[in-house]
């Protein structure tokens, strides 16, 4: 099943990887953390094809993928 | 001892060429020298002007207040630089662009050097037939030892000049020996 | 099936430092393709990066090779002198649109103009970032920075500079191309041209520089998002992206013409 | 040296571009500025014959950081200009100070603020022992006084700058840079690469870290800390390399303070002063200034009756003996500026004056 990980202290939420995902299976995580912003987190891994945009996209470097 | 020559021409008269001879001619017969130029603001056709010392103690200051001697090159030259020659110096002059003996408490050296060189048929011997003049005229080098310097100066190419700025040089030197008298 | 397996390992030519920049600033994109082309190029042991003035002057912690700090615009004539010094070593200057276009302006000419074997990552985002979003050399007509509150008009600041534009009329530069990190394929492609600007320099056919569109949304007051629409809609209309010059590909016609 | 050296007849120039060859210099930077064009001119002329590299930069701005660079990438390095050029360089050359980078500079002082005049000067005495961009980086400074040492300075100048890890300027003036003189040369010898663990350039990451060339400390304590390392160098190099030249009376009433061309015109001056006027003159010539000679100027301030300084400056150098003098004796000052130079006539009166007031001297 792909997969994507996102560092939860490294991301910004500035939701890039959220608007570009193609099957829109990120979403912005209750959580908070150190650095105040909720981190992205995968919502649906079942329609996620493992693309890679999310990683592609994001600025922080922070997102992997597993395939 | 120590000499203190100042040396003004015209720009092209080969008047810091000549000044850095007898320069490195005093550093090869063993003296403490040093050639310090000042250029007027024009890179050609300005006025060149160059002080050397030569001694055998400390060279200390390169610039002159009062030279003990000069070599002249044109008239604007005595005009205007002659007056700071020590008592007794000794002043050569260009004597073909200078017909007028300067007078003054000092020793004249009227040198015909573009006559001469004429008379040589090489004009770029004018500055040459000065220094043998003013070597002689100071007793301070033999005219020999100012070829020799002059050979180890000029590049390779150029060494086929050598007779005749051997040739002005003797022939400065000649009418030199008469201010030693 | 078989087991998931990570497609994208953290690449070698990063440290593990976490960047400084804003939410959605480009600069991390931009760092992350070309650690990523000194990898794939196997040359991070062999690159020097030079870090310049402004927002990405802690560039020399996040690249994982060996760099130098060089004064506000200096970036190719420290790279010059690095360059001259050991030809075999890989140099890049990363300057943003101040550093380069603005206080460096006369650096990068030269470079260019002697067409010295290094590579510059040019990052425009039409803004000075580190020093509050002030107005640059890059900032477009009616945008409103602190410096331009009314917007950038012609009568107070001139026109921005087009520096690929400007540095194609130089023979001396071998690659020059305008790319933006705004949409996934653009972002492949600002890719293809970084990796194609080492290779240049690899090459030894001389001076190379990409000029990476990006965005500041910090102080274009935009969230990410809307940034990267306003370089689709505004910036490129200005600031159309091409590859200007890429004489490795010329060489190579020419020697198929002739072949 | 193994080698003899070879006696010639050399401008200053001249000498100061092969010292820089034989202390082992093969890339140069710089940008055409009279009246040092002969340097770089010999460096494009001699630099390729020996594998070396000449590149005429865009500005002096970008001599200095290509300066940078080299020495970033472990090269013995150099750039010569003249005052206005030098002032450019100040931001690159702080970044060198910061960066604590070893590398050479030669000014040859000009006429000045502004554009001022190529007449010999010595009016870049502050810019080269106080300023040397901003921040607390100091230029080690080095005062030749002749053909010989500009050549030997230069020489000896990548050795200073690399024990230290700092640049070091050559500060001479345009009568020196077009002056000649006998030199006898060091003999060009290819030296071993200078140890610089910290450069950077292609390495094994097995065998070390990666290096970074960098003066950004944000954080206070680590600036501070990183001044502090500054200041003990500087002070570890007063201790070694403070150097000075002492001539004439060895029982002076009159001390002569000047450095560079003015000493050489002083030199003539104590000599006419102790013999010819009977005022016994001693005169201390700093070959460093900064680091700056005070002990032998404080040892014989004690036992003179008055001091007396030259400088082609409005009063420059003079504050750096006053500092040392501390009081000790009258502080006298002849300066001149804008091209002109004392004669030495005019040395010797200062001197008689100086001596008159301290009343060692009649008429």
């Amino acid at each position: 099943m792909p997969k994507v990980k996102i560092d939860a202290e490294r991301c910004k939420q500035c939701m890039l990887c959220v608007e570009f995902c193609p099957r829109d299976s990120l979403r912005i995580s209750e959580r908070t953390n150190l650095k105040g912003y909720h981190p992205v987190e995968q919502c649906d891994e079942e329609s996620c094809t493992g693309c890679g945009i999310c990683a592609l996209v994001c600025p922080s470097v922070c997102v992997e993928v597993y395939r | 001892m120590r000499e203190e020559l100042f040396m003004a021409g015209l720009g092209g008269q080969g008047v810091n060429l000549a000044g850095q001879l007898i320069a490195r001619a005093g550093m090869d017969i063993g003296l403490n020298v040093s050639w310090f130029p000042i250029y007027s603001p024009e890179v050609r056709g300005g006025y060149s002007t160059c002080t050397i010392v030569l001694t055998d103690g400390r060279v200390g200051s390169p610039t002159s207040e009062h030279p003990t001697s000069m070599i002249l090159m044109d008239p604007t030259a005595v005009e205007n630089f002659a007056a700071p020659l020590v008592r007794g110096g000794l002043m050569v002059v260009n004597s073909s662009l200078v017909p007028e003996r300067p007078e003054g408490d000092f020793r004249v050296l009227m040198v015909p050097a573009n006559d001469i060189a004429a008379e040589i048929g090489n004009e770029r011997t004018v500055n040459m037939a000065l220094i043998g003049a003013w070597a002689a005229g100071t007793g301070l080098m033999d005219v020999e030892d100012v070829a020799g310097s002059l050979r180890a100066m000029l590049p390779e190419r150029h060494h086929r000049h050598m007779p005749d700025n051997e040739n002005a040089l003797k022939r400065g030197a000649e009418i030199g020996e008469t201010a030693r008298l | 099936m078989a087991e998931a397996k990570l497609i994208n390992p953290y690449p070698k030519g990063l440290t593990e430092v976490e960047m400084r920049y804003c939410p959605g600033c480009t600069h991390g994109t931009a760092h992350r393709l070309v650690a990523e082309v000194l990898e794939e190029l196997d040359i991070i042991d062999r690159t020097v990066a030079i870090a310049t003035v402004g927002c990405s002057v802690y560039a020399y912690e996040y690249f994982n090779t060996d760099a130098v700090q060089a004064a506000h615009g200096r970036g190719p004539a420290v790279a010059t002198g690095i360059k001259r010094v050991q030809p075999e070593t890989v140099v890049f200057s990363y300057q943003g649109d101040g550093d380069l276009a603005s206080i460096g302006m006369a650096e990068v000419v030269h470079a260019a103009a002697r067409s010295e074997n290094i590579t510059i990552i040019f990052i425009n985002n039409a803004v000075f970032g580190m020093t509050q979003g002030q107005m640059a050399p890059t900032t477009l007509l009616g945008q409103k920075t602190t410096t331009s509150p009314q917007g950038r008009t012609v009568e107070a600041a001139g026109y921005p500079i087009r520096i690929c534009e400007m540095l194609a009329t130089l023979p001396g530069a071998s690659f020059l191309a305008r790319e933006a990190l705004t949409t996934p394929a653009r972002i492949r492609s600002s890719k293809r041209s970084i990796r194609r600007a080492f290779e240049t320099q690899l090459a030894g056919a001389g001076f190379a520089l990409v000029e990476l569109l990006s965005i500041c949304p910090t102080w274009w007051r935009m969230d990410p998002l809307e940034a990267i629409r306003h370089v689709e809609e505004k910036m490129i209309d200005y600031y159309p992206l091409e590859v200007f010059r890429d004489r490795l590909a010329e060489e190579d016609e020419g020697g198929d013409t002739n072949a | 040296m193994s080698q003899q050296r070879r006696k010639v007849f050399i401008s200053g120039n001249e000498a100061t571009a092969e010292g820089g060859i034989a202390g082992g210099c093969r890339h140069f930077f710089g940008y055409p500025i009279t009246p040092q064009n002969k340097i770089p001119e010999y460096m494009a002329e001699e630099l390729p014959k020996i594998g070396g590299v000449y590149l005429q930069a865009e500005s002096e701005v970008a001599a200095i950081n290509m300066v940078y660079g080299a020495a970033s990438a472990g090269a013995r390095v150099m750039t010569t200009s003249s005052s206005p050029g030098i002032a450019l360089m100040q931001e690159g050359l702080s970044y060198c100070l910061g960066s604590e980078l070893p590398c050479v500079l030669v000014n040859m002082v000009r006429g000045g603020p502004g554009l001022g005049n190529i007449g010999p000067a010595q009016s870049d005495y502050w810019l080269a022992t106080r300023g040397c961009g901003h921040g607390d980086g100091r230029c080690i400074t080095l005062t030749p006084y002749s053909v010989q040492e500009l050549h030997d300075f230069t020489a000896g100048a990548f050795e200073i700058a690399d024990r230290y890890r700092n640049p070091v300027m050559v500060l001479a003036d345009a009568i020196l840079a077009s002056m000649m003189e006998p030199c006898e040369l060091i003999p060009r010898r290819d030296l071993p690469a200078p140890d610089r663990p910290w450069a950077v350039g292609p390495h094994d990451p097995d065998q070390r870290e990666r290096n970074i060339v960098n003066s950004l400390w944000v954080e206070f304590d680590v600036m501070e800390a990183v001044s502090q390392r500054l200041e003990e160098r500087y002070r570890q190099a007063a201790e070694e390399i403070t150097d000075w030249d002492e001539f004439g009376s060895d029982e002076p009433q009159v001390m002569i303070c000047a450095y560079g061309i003015s000493a050489r015109i002083c030199e003539s001056a104590v000599m006419q002063a102790n013999d010819e006027l009977g005022i016994r003159t001693r005169l201390i010539r700093p070959k460093t200034v900064f680091p700056f000679p005070t002990e032998p100027i404080r040892s014989w301030a004690e036992r003179v009756d008055a001091a007396l300084v030259v400088e082609l400056s409005m009063g420059q150098f003079v504050e750096d003996v006053r500092l040392a003098v501390e009081g000790r004796c009258p502080v006298d000052l002849l300066g001149r500026a804008g091209g002109n130079v004392p004669t030495v006539g005019d040395v010797v009166e200062k001197i008689r004056e100086a001596a008159l007031r301290a009343g060692v001297a009649r008429v």
